[in-house]
């Protein structure tokens, strides 16, 4: 079970606790009828997906309600930083340089 | 009640408390502090079970959690044992015994000794690695009917229990600063160290007394204590420090992500009668800042042919029964090692005054201080020298010699033994570091793999990372519990321990024992539970299983219920020798949780019964229980599904109820349909976006059906909206669906809309439900409504209001159906429910009315062609294929689903539609989940036009009616359609899916 | 220290759950709750007209006389009132009061509000092993180093969710909605 | 090859086992092939299989970055059936249990398919609902399966506990008589000496790191651990890590990889006789020919290629079994691991071409692919062999995300596996 940082309730908590909300990052479209039917798949479904570090969304459903961001590495599960909603997506490969060293 | 083998003296055992308990059904005394394996070696029995594949009889090999042989079924008594509750495959050397238990010896047929499935040690040549696949293939049929059974019949251990079991499992959820695995001195100073520097800190054991190797380790001297009496001062600071738990008979089993552990604690089982109020197991679930695994080491076998005879058995084995137990497993002892610990195991018996034949040790020279000590002790020893095998078929009667040379081995006699004690070294016990992701680090020299950089705030401490010698054990593991102590945030400094004796000494052998027998016929076990063999292992390569995770499937070594804790080594080691390629680069196979097998019901902890799921009832559940209705479970709430009065069955009394509000009036329990308030001054925007309807001219006071879609085009939820302000609105969901409409409407505020003001909150349970519907329904609740208007004029279908009802409870008043019927729903505080809803039905009684379930309620709102989410609709319906495009606000320029509507496949010609269907003959009922084609008896493989949704016999129509989802549907009205049926196909008519007062003419009376 | 008087036992039948020397679980008796939502100018608004003012640091409570105010999230708080007449009424009438004055006093600043007295109920679980047997569901570290006096949060009870508050040493207030109790009651009985 | 049988056993067994040869070879990667199969897991290997034996493509390699059966195919909890709901699946689900039958006589290897039946609870009035649907919709189609009362249910399988006093009794069952189990290594054994014996190149230890393309945006090979190897065609059939292989042609998936557990009890005397799925308590169950109890979990809720996941998911399927049948509360789990599990959403697999000429993909089999895993190969084989699909696999593009023609086997029923 994940350990999971909040950072509305600046407290770490079990799993348990979160519901996982996929790739962050993914914005609605403003105008979803401008967009043809590859785009608008693109947006509905497709995924990266990666194995290394992911951006993405948990909610602390069961705590303060709140919705974040985070960046975890997909091998190891371990999370390398988290962020609010809205605040701009840290660079992975930066990151990633990082964790390598 | 002999007890032949018990020493006079010494032993951890309470000679004082004489036990008494059975072993296939045969009484057995032992003591208090005796295991089952202690006390039946007290007795002279080293026949306890029989292996997995060939049936061979095996004894005790270990005095530890690492058994893989003495597995038996234990019950607290004969009795339940005979009615099918004990538990099977437990090691007999954890096994505490008590008065009473009961074990049984298991995969043997009729009795231990004399075991028919004991042929297939006969036919062993045949049933090598992998056999299974390359035969039983025909005749094809006999797989399933000869073979399969047979296989079935032949493998499995113990008997699974048939009864339910009575026992309690608890939890505990635990935090701490440093949690300690492991109770032997590296643990013990770990501990202490960590407890002195003021850590929170849990200490656990799998044993039932703490001290590890120290509870038999004659001789040595901690502090200037012996260290049994320096383990009883250790664990008594501990115990009297608030900041410390210890847990003994508790199993680290499971080490996961972020320092999560899981132990197992074992409560009860090794009481005579525990006090009832007890759990039996308990589960404990640990994040701690800090680890400390003190797990120790364990000793390897040597692989020699007939390796698995009992009376063979693991030289710290016999230490540990000879000094902990009193027992000395044996008359006359040889001891065949590569070690010098097992030469220290045959002082330790000399020393008891029992006989050791021989000392044989695979090394051309020994320590000559062991040697020494051996001849002024009267051991003969023979350096260079093998055990080929061993002569004695339930047990070891004799011990075959080779001498070991550069050409070979060449036989060196035989000696008269009982008991053979071996040892091949020690493997440092890393399972948890490797649970806990860490790496391991091959030491050629040691022949081991010990704990590389640990992954997660963890250290290994003492034996299980190959330290050896008492002083720097205990040095080590004071070191790492202050380590760990500072990590998590204390200050101390590690405590210094003098400590002599208790060290394991140099030598080891991996793989094979070379011999001089006929290689053909003999068999040196690698894994003894499977009865996999040296041959095996180099079979399985022969036949390309270069991997070794292919060895171990192919062979089934170290898959067994010890998980080769004992075998995995010398696998690796032989299979590394068979594949010409070095121990490291063919590497080991993972480890997994957990350590030690866990007991289900203990994983289950608490969940069980009416505590397994929550379960929801409304206040309106007891009025409802007491009338006798029948409930159906709803997502986790308990609804009632239909009121059966005086002998009716479940159609009856649906009919009397669906005709009983079409006629008077019916009262309902909503309750349990999700509600969510929303609120804030872009509630209709909000709403604008969420549902596919418009709601921005939707008046105060009014209530509109609303659909909700998910992104992908297609219906995920609908219910009532009423709009209580302009800034306010009462939002209902399906039952099953509210949770997961909340989630889904806060992911889209939360995470896109974050500019819109307004929030929700769920007041599913502030408001309990009355459905009051039929034609009498407001001479129902008129006389108790208190300051609403209820005239037609005033209070329109589709509309709301809030006062009060019954003298000030305050109320929230929808007028609504969902039956076609004129209705209402009552919104009143559940505290109050039960009060309100018996007054409604005081007037309901008598206007001839009565209560309905949701059983009558489907029919109902069926007859009106209304859907219900996740029958009529699944999870690929899209609005126009109900029929409801009239919900979806064109204007708008966006809601959540709306671009998905616009996909080639959504506007598609041919799509399923919601129509009706009614039978041609007018009689017959149709199931639901029915297939529709065009032909009456369609060919095997025809595609169906679609599906029977909802099907019931209607009261109101006189007749069964359905609703069914066809392709093109809308546009087959009219035509005959058939619905196949095992025994022929049923005649319908596509008709318009409202089968009630199309008009809507009712809603308004 | 906070105040624990705002919940009192209820004094109907079965209102004891668990009684043992070394902790009890009892109902309490009803409260008025309000749900209220919106940002710091709206909170700060509410706060004064509830008399009881909306913390803003996370986990945090606010208890005054017969009033407390719990934060549950950056946006959200749980507000209590208890009538202060003893009865097992939920004391609607002050909720609505309660409702109107901060309704006024937040005007037309963007905020919710929402009468939730009949959603929840609340156990008092008290004494030396109170914090030993919330952890056989909860997972939490109820250490008071880890969870002091005064801290609340809304978590999960195993598979329901409450919210937990630490009125004291040995004392929490388990908040759970009204369905989730009989759970929540029955797992605290067998603990 | 030496063929398989209990003569040839009992000969091989005069001389001690000494002349049994490798099941499939070691060789060294050539530098091209016609068709490179990237995944060894049980779905690249029949595929390899099928397209030497029955479209004579021999000059073929599977490249395994591991070992050969050790992805999903070697930690499956080994369910076999086909009574899908919708006529896509049932096609493709009853094509592979057709194969099925005669596999172990079809490779000459005894892959154990057990035909014990598999058996769906209903607990709730909706369960009874959706599984009458499944029996209706398959009869139809020819795909057996039957609806069961409980009494039926417990019938068939003794230690089901169908008391009216439990929190979800059960009301019913959907019964599918000819689905089982079967031993999901010997099924990876079996195609690999099967297809080796075709003269397929399978090559274990060599990763996939690369896919290099013509300047007309086809493929021309793939980058390896071991070099560079050239490709007429490329077949990825990566499961949990098919994301991860496309993006190396610059291709996203709609798939997210989640860890999914399974865990085996210790192993018992036959006690347990069928396979039951619960998917109101989330739960399934069979017992295996060695005697363990074979309990599929549930998948972590977060995208991980760890083949491990929380306790919690082992937990809640535990009590979920122990819940079903209570007998078994006392017995013991005695391993617990993961595999990664490759999702669409719609929870049915995409079989066939890709935007990259000559790049084909099968994946997205989630939770429930080793069913198909004799089908799969078998219709994979003859897309790539002939260049476009068998009508079976037909629907089951990657551009039915686009088109929204989705084949929602979630939706309809909730049920994995
Ligand atoms: C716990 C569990 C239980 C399951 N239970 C069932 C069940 O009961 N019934 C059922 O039908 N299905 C079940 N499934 C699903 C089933 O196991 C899979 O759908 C199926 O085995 C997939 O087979 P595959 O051959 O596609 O994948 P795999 O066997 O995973 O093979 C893919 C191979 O590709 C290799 N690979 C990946 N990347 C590269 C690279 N870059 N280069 C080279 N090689 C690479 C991998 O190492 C792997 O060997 C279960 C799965 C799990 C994890
Ligand atoms: N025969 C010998 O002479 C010999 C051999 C090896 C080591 N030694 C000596 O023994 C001592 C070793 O001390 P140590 O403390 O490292 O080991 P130890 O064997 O004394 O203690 C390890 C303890 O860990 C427990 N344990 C293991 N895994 C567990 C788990 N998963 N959960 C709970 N408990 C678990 C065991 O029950 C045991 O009590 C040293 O003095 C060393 O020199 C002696
Ligand atoms: C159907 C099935 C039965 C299994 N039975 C056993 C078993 O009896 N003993 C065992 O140790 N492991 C058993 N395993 C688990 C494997 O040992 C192993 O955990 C699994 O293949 C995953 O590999 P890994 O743990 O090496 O990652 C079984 C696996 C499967 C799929
Ligand atoms: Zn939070």
């Amino acid at each position: 079970m994940l350990l999971i940082s909040c950072p509305w309730c600046r407290v770490e908590r079990p799993e348990i606790e979160f519901r996982y909300g996929g790739e962050a990052h993914i914005d609605r479209p403003a105008q979803p009828a401008d967009l043809d039917d590859h785009q608008w798949a693109e947006f509905l479904y497709m995924r990266s997906n990666p194995k290394g570090l992911l951006a993405e969304r948990w909610r602390h459903v069961h705590g303060c309600g709140r919705f974040f961001n985070a960046v975890r590495h997909t091998v190891s599960d371990r999370f390398v930083c988290v962020y609010k909603t809205g605040e701009k997506c840290p660079d992975l490969e930066a990151l990633a340089r990082e964790g390598a060293q | 009640m002999t007890q032949q083998n018990r020493t006079s003296e010494g032993g951890r055992i309470d000679r004082g408390t004489p036990v008494t308990f059975t072993f296939d059904g045969k009484r057995y005394q032992g003591f208090a502090g005796d295991t089952l394996a202690s006390a039946l070696l007290a007795n002279d029995v080293h026949l306890v079970g029989r292996s997995f594949k060939y049936h061979r009889p095996r004894g005790i090999v270990t005095a530890g959690s690492e058994e893989p042989n003495a597995l038996v079924g234990v019950a607290r008594s004969r009795a339940k044992h005979a009615s099918g509750e004990a538990t099977p495959n437990l090691r007999a050397t954890q096994v505490e015994i008590h008065d009473g238990l009961a074990a049984e010896s298991q995969n043997r047929w009729p009795s231990l000794a004399f075991d028919i499935g004991a042929v297939n040690d006969k036919l062993s040549p045949l049933f090598v690695a992998g056999f299974y696949y390359k035969t039983f293939m025909w005749p094809k049929r006999f797989w399933n009917r000869v073979y399969e059974p047979f296989i079935r019949a032949a493998a499995g251990l113990g008997k699974a229990p048939t009864k339910p079991d009575t026992d309690t499992y608890a939890n505990t959820y635990a935090h701490c600063d440093v949690l300690v695995a492991g109770g032997g001195p590296a643990g013990l100073a770990a501990a202490l160290a960590a407890a002195r520097s003021g850590a929170r800190v849990i200490l656990a054991d799998e044993q039932a007394e703490f001290g590890g190797s120290l509870l038999h380790e004659r001789g040595a001297e901690i502090d200037g204590k012996p260290a049994a009496d320096w383990v009883t001062d250790a664990i008594g600071e501990l115990g009297d420090n608030p900041r410390v738990t210890l847990l003994s008979r508790t199993t680290v089993f499971g080490y996961f992500n972020q320092n999560f552990l899981a132990l197992a604690e074992r409560v009860t089982d090794h009481l005579a009668e525990p006090d009832p109020a007890l759990p039996r197991e308990r589960m404990w679930q640990v994040r701690a800042k800090e680890v400390v695994l003190a797990t120790g080491a364990i000793e390897r076998p040597l692989v020699f042919p007939e390796n698995d005879r009992p009376g063979v058995m693991m030289a710290e084995a016999g230490r540990i029964y000879a000094n902990r137990y009193g027992v000395v497993p044996g008359k006359a002892i040889a001891v065949a090692t590569a070690c010098d610990s097992a030469w220290r195991a045959a002082f330790d018996i000399a020393e008891a005054g029992d006989t050791i034949a021989v000392i044989a040790d695979l090394r051309a020279e020994p320590p000559a201080a062991l040697v020494e000590r051996a001849e002024a002790l009267g051991i003969r020893v023979e350096p260079s020298c093998a055990v080929t095998g061993v002569i004695g078929k339930t047990r070891v009667t004799r011990v075959l010699l080779g001498r070991m040379s550069d050409t070979g081995v060449v036989p060196a006699g035989e000696v008269e033994a009982d008991c053979l004690l071996m040892s091949g070294g020690w493997t440092p016990n890393v399972s948890l570091h490797s649970q806990a992701r860490g790496k391991l680090d091959w030491q050629p020299h040691m022949g081991a793999f010990l704990p590389g950089d640990p992954v997660q705030a963890q250290r290994s401490a003492g034996s299980c990372r190959g330290v050896d010698g008492l002083a720097e054990v205990l040095a080590d593991g004071a070191r790492a519990g202050v380590a760990a102590a500072t990590a998590a945030g204390h200050t101390g400094e590690a405590p210094v321990f003098t400590a002599t004796g208790g060290d394991a000494g140099s030598g080891w052998w991996l793989g094979a024992v070379p011999h001089d027998r006929d290689a053909s016929r003999v068999r040196a076990f690698v894994d003894f539970q499977n009865d996999v063999t040296a041959k095996d292992v180099k079979l399985a390569v022969r036949e390309g299983m270069h991997s070794i995770e292919h060895i171990k499937r192919y062979t089934t070594t170290g898959m067994a219920t010890d998980q080769g804790r004992l075998s995995n080594m010398n696998a690796l080691s032989i299979a590394s020798g068979a594949l010409g390629n070095e121990i490291p680069q063919v590497g080991l196979t993972t480890f997994r949780q957990p350590y030690t097998p866990v007991t289900f019901g203990t994983l289950a902890t608490t969940s069980r019964g009416d505590l397994f799921d929550p379960l929801r009832k409304t206040p309106i559940h007891d009025w409802a229980a007491e009338q006798g209705a029948a409930f159906e479970d709803v997502g986790l709430w308990k609804r009632a599904w239909y009121f059966p009065r005086g002998g009716e069955d479940m159609h009856d009394a649906v009919a009397r109820e669906c005709r009983t509000v079409r006629e008077s009036v019916g009262l309902f329990d909503a309750t349990t349909l999700g509600k969510i308030e929303i609120v804030g001054p872009d509630a209709a925007e909000f709403l604008n976006r969420i549902y596919t309807n418009p709601w921005t001219k939707l008046g105060v006071g009014k209530l509109r059906y609303g659909l909700m879609l998910n992104e992908a085009g297609f219906i995920m939820d609908d219910g009532v909206v009423g709009r209580l302000a302009d800034d306010r609105f009462h939002v209902t969901t399906t039952t099953g669906g509210a949770p997961r409409v909340l989630a889904h409407m806060e992911d889209y505020l939360q995470t896109e809309w974050s500019d819109l003001n307004v929030w929700l909150t769920s007041t599913t349970e502030q408001w309990a439900v009355i459905a009051v519907q039929g034609p009498k329904a407001r001479e129902a609740i008129a006389p108790l409504v208190d300051d609403i208007d209820l005239s037609g004029d005033a209070f329109p279908h589709m509309s709301l209001r809030e006062g009060h009802v019954m003298g000030g409870v305050p109320c929230r008043l929808f007028r609504m159906s969902f039956t076609g019927e004129a209705g209402y729903e009552i919104n009143v505080p559940p505290s109050r429910a039960r009060a309100v809803w018996e007054a409604v039905w005081a007037n309901v009684e008598k206007l001839g009315g009565c209560a309905y379930g949701t059983e009558a309620m489907h029919v109902l709102r069926a007859e009106k062609g209304y859907i219900i989410v996740g029958q009529e609709t699944d999870g690929t319906v899209t609005p126009d294929d109900v029929g409801m495009s009239w919900a979806i606000g064109k204007k708008k320029p966006d809601f959540v689903g709306k671009r998905s509507l616009a996909r080639p496949d959504l506007v598609a010609e041919g799509r399923k539609q919601m129509v009706g269907l009614l039978t041609k003959d007018g009689k017959t009922l149709l199931e639901e989940g029915a297939q529709v084609t065009v032909e009456r008896s369609p060919a095997r493989g025809t595609s169906a036009l679609g599906h029977v949704t909802s099907s019931y016999q209607s009261p109101a129509a006189g007749r069964p009616i359905a609703l069914a989802m066809i392709a093109g549907g809308r546009d087959r009205i009219g035509e005959t359609l058939h619905v196949p049926m095992p025994n022929g196909g049923i005649a319908v008519e596509v008709v318009q899916p409202v089968f009630v007062d199309p008009e809507g003419s009712r809603l308004n009376a | 220290m906070p105040d624990t008087a705002l919940y009192a036992p209820a004094t109907t039948q079965g209102a004891s759950v668990v009684s043992r020397p070394d902790v009890t679980v009892t109902r309490a008796a009803p409260l008025a709750r309000l749900a209220f939502r919106g940002d710091a100018t709206a909170a700060g608004k509410a706060g004064a007209a509830f008399g009881a003012s909306l913390p803003m640091a996370p986990l945090a409570a606010n208890p005054v006389g017969q009033r407390a105010a719990l934060w549950l999230g950056p946006d959200e708080w749980l507000l209590l009132a208890a009538s202060g007449t003893v009865g097992e009424e939920v004391p609607w009438a002050l909720a609505r009061t309660l409702c109107d004055e901060i309704a006024t006093a937040v005007g037309t600043h963007p905020h919710a509000l929402v009468d939730v007295s009949e959603r929840n109920v609340a156990l008092i679980v008290s004494g030396p092993r109170a914090a030993a047997l919330l952890n056989t569901q909860v997972f939490l570290d109820l250490d008071e180093g880890a969870f002091p006096v005064g801290q609340v949060t809304r978590t999960l009870f195993t598979k329901a969710e409450i919210v937990l508050w630490r009125t004291g040493p040995d004392t929490f207030v388990v908040e759970c909605w009204r369905s989730f109790a009989p759970y929540v009651e029955g797992l605290l009985a067998n603990g | 090859m030496t063929r398989f049988s209990f003569w040839e056993l009992a000969r091989k067994a005069l001389n001690a086992h000494q002349d049994w040869g490798h099941q499939w070879r070691k060789p060294d990667p050539k530098p091209e092939y016609d068709v490179v199969i990237i995944g060894a897991g049980g779905h690249g290997l029949a595929t390899a299989y099928y397209l030497a034996k029955e479209h004579g493509v021999t000059n073929v390699a599977v490249l395994e970055k591991g070992w050969l059966g050790g992805g999903n195919t070697g930690r499956n909890t080994t369910i076999v059936r086909s009574n899908y709901l919708w006529e896509e699946s049932e096609g493709l689900y009853d094509h592979a249990m057709d194969l099925w039958q005669d596999l172990s006589q079809e490779l000459n290897y005894n892959v154990m398919y057990s035909a014990r039946g598999v058996m769906m609870l209903a607990h709730t009035v909706h369960d009874v609902q959706v599984f009458k649907r499944h029996v209706h919709a398959n009869r139809l189609a020819g795909v057996q399966n039957e609806w069961l009362s409980a009494e039926e249910a417990k019938a068939y399988c003794p230690p089901l506990n169908i008391e009216k006093n439990i929190r979800y009794p059960v009301m019913g069952a959907a019964l599918q008589r000819k689905a089982g189990v079967a031993r999901h290594d010997a099924v990876a054994w079996g195609y690999a000496r099967g297809a080796d014996k075709y003269g397929v190149d399978i090559i274990q230890n060599c990763a996939v790191t690369g896919i290099r393309r013509h300047a007309d945006g086809s493929v021309s090979g793939v980058e390896t651990s071991r070099g560079f190897i050239g490709a007429k065609k490329v077949g990825v059939v990566a499961a949990g890590h098919t994301s991860v292989v496309m993006d190396m042609a610059g291709v996203r998936m709609p798939l997210e990889s989640n860890p999914l557990q399974a865990l085996v009890s210790e192993p018992v005397k036959p006690c347990f006789p069928c396979v039951v799925m619960s998917n109101t308590v989330h739960a399934y169950l069979s017992q295996s020919d060695k005697g363990e109890l074979v309990i599929g979990a549930g998948t972590d809720q977060y995208v991980s290629y760890s083949q491990t996941g929380g306790l919690q998911i082992t937990t809640h399927t535990v009590d979920a079994i122990c819940e079903l049948f209570p007998m078994f509360r006392r017995m013991r789990m005695l391993r617990n691991w993961g595999g990664i599990v490759d999702v669409t959403p719609d929870r049915s697999p995409i079989i066939g071409k890709t935007p990259v000429p000559g790049l084909f993909v099968n994946c997205g089999w989630g939770t429930g692919g080793f069913k198909a895993t004799p089908g799969s190969g078998h219709v994979f084989a003859h897309t790539i062999a002939r260049d476009e699909p068998h009508p079976i696999n037909a629907p089951f593009t990657l551009d039915r995300f686009r088109t929204g023609r989705l084949i929602d086997e979630a939706a309809a029923a909730a049920v994995a596996h």
